[in-house]
């Protein structure tokens, strides 16, 4: 069958959602991922945006941003930030999420602040300025911090996937074991990270995340490699379903403008 | 009740100083923004300011790129679909403008503390990553133990942050109408415009347009911000251009690519 | 998304019971309440009922007369000026109400800490007085440490009150209008039923209107309880009556004065 | 001149107030004297009700209450009680205000919660049921922490002038001096007590109210005797100029009942 790597990504985190849910999606692949799963298999799948926009799904094209008329145009309530991300996701009331990740380590933190190449701003005992600054946060660490679980989507890439990452931005489980609970978070931490090559989840007790299932196009072998840490692969590890027929032309139908498409 | 209606000039020269705290308003970061004031605020020269952006947008990387930021705190520094927000990006590298890290939930909660007067506000979320550890503006002590101080939940003994409380200077606040006395209509999420209004010292909307009191009470409901708050009105139509305001007009593609690949 | 207009007796055989925590809304003693609801409780029962109550109303005078209120925590216990609530008065002064005393500005503000799943929320107000001092709950220790507990700024060093959060059980608020998924519109002031929408652990709505979702989207900022929060939807025409409902009938002096006169 | 009691004490209230302050009124006595200052002169005074009613004049008589459709009906904002108790009251906004007292000492401490017949509901060292349950704090608490100043307009009579109120409601000066600042109020404190007699005003240290003035229909001698406290009076105490002509039309334009003329 013919789909492209970001269309396996997007279904594969759109198979993380279970009808019913209360969730909440970020602008591009993640929106996509969520409105393909609505369409697909959860039509009772809710989602809202953290500006507070309820009850719409995306018009003209997929949204710039997630306050801009394309997403507004059908909406049925706007309230704000606080409520969105305080009283809906921070409070611990929704049931999924989508994040994205510019570098992740094996217990699932992820960074979308800055580069430091190695070094972290503070490790040589004075601040360093970043290599490369990112977009910080966002309603991430809402998310992180308050979903009951969250799928991290990310390029599977070796400098992405770092033994330890220079900042955490959102916190996923720490340094492993029960570290969550130090902080009192009332979020159950990130269920999976869906990348290019496959699925990792966590182990449920050391909290490590391990290689779960790989796409019909990779193979163990290439995620490793592409692995910052010495990644632990899963004894019944196994191959990703395909999208089906069915699953890729609602995918397409959502993804109006082929922004996945792009090889 | 006082005609507050006046020119964008005058309302920059009145209400704007080097060094103060600028707080602008801001829905998301292609959202409606009081752009026009900041372009304004540049004209005159403004400079060394210490900008409280829950979100950076156009306006806040027009500033940095000019140089005119000396401090920003921020929930989300990008521009959303539109990429990474080049002039912000490049001052924050090169050391001209530090940037505080908080998430896009964290600063409107800051701001509601300041609209009540609150000495803190509890912190649930920035806990526990390097938004709390890792503090800008004292860049060598990590972890920081005064950017989001702990404290004890007297009800559990447990643990929780203390966030300090925002009381800008001045917030310029992109509303969709308003009329002359400062009585105004915001369409779309709010974001965290309403506490934003309530927190500053000195508020100005700018309205894409002027509008009869009588048109405030057909829905007052709406009026999410009355005159009380407001201290001037600026009426400057397409004032978010090239974001959006809500129920009014989109985000111009062509020229957000084409202003931050400027900057 | 799920039809949740269902019967007024059903509602309140599906989501009340006895000594449940119950909370009302409720905008100020005389304005909209969810009085009919309130009634329906009595005619089936219920019973040793622990109130949330922002402001007593006719629901509250009602259920503290027929003696079906344990105890009941509230900002204000009158009628303005339709007097002192009869019922709820007599109850206080033999003994079989316990009414704990908070201010109007205080039970939102423990609503809100609620919806945001809040340790505490910092008291500047109620403290310093017999609110703070008296513990309808504790009666017999003076001052009382534990209502209202002390804790100091970590900014200042100074202290502030620390108050519980509210999270009840189930809240019925009274709307002007929903659909059937439980959007809702209330014209005039929210009081605290924003708040309340966001801190109950089930939210039924009683509406004077049921119109169709479209409406809603017609004018999404006045849609300020979004269905997502809202568990069952009630058809309930002058469900305020006697007191009023903003915008759609008044408060009905004679009965007020009569009901009263009679509890 | 043919004027009444009520009549000269509605406009010895209103008469604190100036042109331009922000101002929170009550229902009922205290609506009235700040809707006569409003007319009288001072056009600028701003009011809003403690339910978020903003620019609104009462229609059709006077208002039941602050949320009723007479104070609704040409309001040209609504917003909430976290906002106009939290956000404008409690934060320190307001400028004056009014609050009414069932019992007052000397200190300007009000108690609107309950009468215990010289006992306190704790000093048994056993709690004891209230013999008269009254309505409780309502805004008052906020005003009372809050407001740059507020005036407390009571019915002089020896009973409600306490040496020590039974509750404290709303806390004025506390013990005297500078008592206020342990618990840092941001407020002023009680600037006037405004009775049926005549007006008491605190000593600038001491914070003892003492006479200040008395009404032309009263004299020092039956003040003194409806004062539960040995009252002081101020070395340059004088007669409270009686209403002009303009005052009481204005008045009586305002209080279209004829609710203050009963005698």
């Amino acid at each position: 069958m013919d789909y492209t790597r970001q269309e396996m990504m997007a279904i594969a985190t759109g198979r993380e959602f279970s009808d019913g849910e209360l969730a909440i999606f970020g602008v591009g692949l993640s929106m996509l991922a969520g409105f393909w799963a609505q369409k697909n298999h959860a039509p009772n799948l809710i989602a809202f945006t953290e500006g507070g926009v309820f009850g719409s799904t995306p018009v003209g094209g997929l949204p710039w941003g997630i306050e801009d008329n394309r997403i507004s145009a059908n909406a049925t309530s706007f309230t704000n930030a606080i409520d969105a991300l305080g009283c809906l996701v921070a409070s611990g009331r929704v049931d999924n999420a989508v994040i994205g990740a510019a570098q992740i380590d094996k217990f699932g933190n992820v960074n979308t602040t800055g580069i430091w190449s190695g070094e972290t701003p503070w490790s040589a005992g004075r601040y360093v300025l970043p290599k490369v600054r990112l977009n910080g946060s966002g309603g991430a660490n809402e998310i992180s911090v308050g979903a009951k679980k969250y799928v991290i989507m990310v390029t599977h890439e070796k400098k992405r996937f770092a033994d330890k990452v220079d900042y955490i931005s959102s916190p996923g489980y720490l340094n492993g074991g029960n570290d969550r609970e130090k902080h009192n978070f009332v979020g159950g931490g990130p269920a999976a990270i869906v990348t290019t090559l496959g699925i990792l989840r966590p182990d449920p007790v050391t909290k490590e995340f391990i290689l779960d299932s790989y796409f019909p196009f990779s193979s163990i072998e290439e995620i490793k490699e592409n692995t910052g840490w010495d990644l632990k692969i899963s004894p019944d590890v196994k191959v990703v379903p395909e999208p089906t027929e069915l699953e890729l032309a609602n995918l397409r139908e959502i993804d109006v403008t082929g922004s996945l498409r792009k090889k | 009740m006082r005609n507050k209606l006046i020119s964008m000039r005058e309302a920059v020269a009145q209400y704007t100083w080097d060094g103060m705290q600028y707080a602008h308003g801001g829905a998301l970061p292609v959202g409606t923004d009081s752009i026009a004031f900041g372009k304004e605020m540049l004209k005159q020269g403004r400079k060394d300011l210490n900008v409280i952006s829950n979100c950076n947008t156009q306006q806040t990387n027009l500033m940095a790129a000019a140089g005119a930021i000396k401090r920003m705190e921020v929930g989300f520094a990008g521009l959303e679909v539109y990429g990474f927000a080049n002039g912000l990006k490049r001052a924050v590298e090169t050391g001209k403008t530090i940037l505080e890290d908080y998430s896009n939930g964290s600063i409107p909660l800051r701001l509601l503390g300041g609209a009540l007067n609150w000495p803190f506000v509890p912190a649930t979320i920035n806990i526990g990553s390097d938004e709390e550890w890792c503090c800008a503006d004292r860049p060598d002590e990590y972890p920081c133990e005064t950017k989001i101080p702990r404290i004890k939940d007297p009800y559990t003994g447990k643990e929780c942050g203390a966030f300090s409380v925002l009381k800008p200077d001045l917030a310029a606040i992109h509303v969709t109408m308003a009329d002359i006395y400062g009585n105004a209509i915001m369409l779309g999420t709010e974001w965290s415009r309403y506490e934003l209004s309530r927190a500053a010292k000195k508020v100005v909307l700018q309205a894409d347009f002027i509008v009869d009191t009588d048109c405030m009470r057909q829905y007052p409901n709406l009026v999410r911000i009355p005159d009380v708050v407001v201290d001037a009105v600026v009426y400057w139509p397409l004032g978010a251009w090239p974001q959006c305001s809500t129920g009014v007009y989109d985000s111009d593609e062509k020229e957000m690519f084409a202003m931050n690949a400027a900057l």
